[in-house]
């Protein structure tokens, strides 16, 4: 398809399948692509699913009130401490957790849509999430081994979009954003703002438009104030 | 959220061993009081792993910007020269080598200087954060830290009971009562704090370590 | 330099292949004449792995930028919707697997859709360049070449005397007479243009191939 | 140091030391300090020089005007085909020569700057480029190993700078100078323009300062047109 399509929200839950793997951007709820988590808390049929987010939301917000339904089964992510919700239902059982450091979470991801089979970084040497993992030497230090990864879907936020789907973002609300961009099959981008082609500066463009498959109007914001935004994820 | 003074005075002694265009990247906790303690002519850059250099101070009174925020999720501002890059592009500038300074926090340092913040044993460790690949990588890494636990007790051991957060010690251990540099064989007890005394110091540090030739002597005069 | 009538018509029935949207990353030689002959209606987005997306058409007389060059290092124009990247990036896009289409000129192609375009036994090889890259991670790997050499020699060969550019087979050889696709097994012919004959297309085709249903029809219709 | 230190191309020159490894920015002549380059052919010392840069320069210009100068032992990188003078040196046995896929140089650089030992690629795998290297099946694919690169020093070209040393680029100039400006120990910027500092927009900086020592103003330029180019450099 030339340029990417804007749907609604209700569209792009629908494209989340059950069972499949969601890559969510955002640290915490900023740079969260809030607008369409609500409505995939609102989508009857899916479950089972699997993120990649470098945390689970906050407690009943974002991705933990995605929790809270029930529809996720396992988390890889880097920092879930902040949402007991998360420690509760892995503590029942209901729910998988692997914790990745924050930086071989952003580089998998980036290796996930770069082509890379697998990388080695310093990072987690001679600590507990090294055991049982492939270390290696590499002139004189040692590495760990890490593949990458990619999803099914990857559900962005971003700032200002043209028609073709080229993307700029806000300030640290790009984060995990532009990596996420390159490592799913299916790329939804929440944007607070759509402008004609030709309207981004070439040399501003930080997600060059073939990453994109659809655009969603963000309506859920932080931007609206941490009033509205509780009594929207509140409700529903 | 209003931190101890003695939280302060940590954060002091640590922003002491800043040099002017340092680029820093401060934990949460007593490290992030460190950007208020640098001392006046230092111009240092404050890198946030959620990708920004360049971290100003807290907002004022309505001048909060929600999409604008710090690794401990606390609203910030942009200092001038600030600049904005992806999770990936912050954490190949961290693990590369290219911040200067990585103040941590920590649960336990032991006497190779390796420390313990990420997991408490028994507990289901649920988050890592980016503390792995700030001591992984930065050039220098500087542990803020009271000297005891709220308990009481010694926070510079033997070995550390806390899962280590990786092999690499740290550079510099610095408590509200002493500084402690770290070389090959472990540590080196650099400077007692000036209202502090070496023989607590001692008493309160259960890792074995040595002394400077500075504080050696100042032993010796004192008659220690 | 002006391309011949043969190397048009190539890049022509290249060109017929491509879809609305498809991002193309165009080789130097024949597969850079793909860029004039993609029909009307179907809008498609070059990719230049030098760090561009939506490179436009040579620029006019007296609005030549030195700064805005293809991968063959030819002055282009930015379309309306690029965008500009860093080398890594562009290679990233590459590998990566979202560059929808490479036209790739070749030496060889052997039985099985493998190419060799990169090098010369006999000779220092001294490039390589993207070609690598390209064959191992668009999506569509598409040939665009002569049936023959200069010399009057097929180049699609049992097997390649020249080194492989890499493992991967190509999805489609295009020549000035005939269209193969490739499976698991090799080469299979789709089409002979219109003004050659499958007779010329068996006799200057090395490599063996089998014939699309169509074609069968169409060549027993013939009486070949 | 706080900010980036503006020098002359004379004493940018001075900063490479002879048998040092040197990264240099561009794609052919595009986006290579050529005002740096100039100084370090008529800097008397330096020669046994490693360059790690896509080509070597053209035939006489920019680093195949360093090549004639005798000042270079080996090349790292991907193209050296448009340049005979390479072939020619290469075949009395004076120059060394390693070639590496464009992409994989690429990703090589930027895992020397990001603290990654090490990666693998796709490309390559079945090439004679392959032979005597690594080979390893991830996931059911075959990928080459590759070690990062990293240099003393790192000669590139940017398009406006503010005073701290932030970078950004002008079209396809960009090409692998981002990259080189993370993995060197010492990094130059030649630079179009240099603005105060806050005059960049924090969301257009692509190189940020801190991987920027030193800078300077850009005398020799493609955009001054290729005659006065080829003027330049075909003297001194």
């Amino acid at each position: 398809m030339v340029g990417s399509e804007l749907i609604s929200a209700e569209e792009a839950a629908a494209l989340v399948g059950s069972g499949s793997t969601v890559m969510v951007g955002g640290f915490g709820l900023v740079g969260t692509p809030l607008t369409i988590l609500e409505a995939l808390v609102a989508s009857p049929g899916v479950r089972d699913l699997t993120t990649i987010s470098n945390n689970v939301g906050e407690p009943g917000k974002g991705l933990g009130k995605l929790l809270l339904a029930g529809k996720i089964r396992r988390v890889i992510g880097s920092y879930f401490t902040s949402n007991p919700d998360v420690l509760e239902r892995y503590g029942r059982g209901e729910l998988e957790v692997r914790l990745v450091p924050q930086g071989t979470l952003a580089e998998a991801i980036r290796a996930g849509g770069a082509g890379i089979g697998g990388f080695y970084t310093r990072t987690g040497v001679g600590s507990e999430l090294a055991e049982g993992r492939e270390v290696r030497e590499i002139d004189g230090q040692l590495y760990l081994f890490e593949k990458p990864l990619r999803a099914d879907i990857a559900l962005i936020r971003a700032h200002r979009a043209d028609a073709l789907g080229n993307l700029t973002y806000y300030k640290t609300a790009r984060n995990f954003n532009p990596e996420m961009a390159t490592a799913a099959d299916v790329v939804v981008a929440e944007v607070d703002e759509i402008v004609g082609a030709g309207e981004l500066d070439p040399e501003h463009i930080v997600t060059p438009h073939l990453y994109v498959d659809y655009l969603v109007r963000a309506e859920i914001t932080l931007r609206s104030g941490p009033e509205p935004l509780l009594d929207r994820t509140g409700g529903g | 959220m209003s931190a101890s003074p003695v939280a302060h005075e940590i954060a002091r002694r640590v922003a002491r061993h800043l040099r002017p265009g340092d680029v820093v990247n401060l934990g949460i906790g007593i490290p992030t009081l460190v950007a208020d303690h640098v001392p006046g002519g230092v111009r240092v850059f404050l890198q946030t792993e959620n990708g920004m250099l360049g971290a100003g101070p807290t907002p004022g009174p309505g001048r909060l910007d929600p999409e604008l925020i710090n690794a401990g999720k606390l609203p910030i501002t942009e200092d001038v020269g600030a600049s904005y890059f992806s999770s990936s592009e912050s954490f190949a500038m961290i693990r590369g080598g290219h911040v200067s300074v990585a103040v941590l926090g920590v649960l336990q340092v032991d006497r190779l200087g390796r420390i313990a913040n990420w997991a408490i044993p028994g507990r289901p460790v649920l988050g890592v954060g980016g503390a792995m690949d700030l001591l992984a990588g930065a050039k220098t890494v500087v542990v803020a830290t009271t000297h005891l636990t709220k308990r009481g007790e010694p926070k510079i051991v033997e070995e550390c009971s806390f899962p280590l957060t990786g092999d690499r010690p740290a550079d510099l251990v610095v408590t509200e009562h002493a500084t402690f540099s770290v070389d090959e064989e472990g540590l080196v007890l650099e400077e007692v704090a000036p209202d502090s005394a070496f023989e607590w110091v001692r008493a309160n540090t259960l890792a074995p370590f040595r002394v400077s030739a500075e504080i050696g002597a100042e032993s010796a005069r004192e008659g220690l």
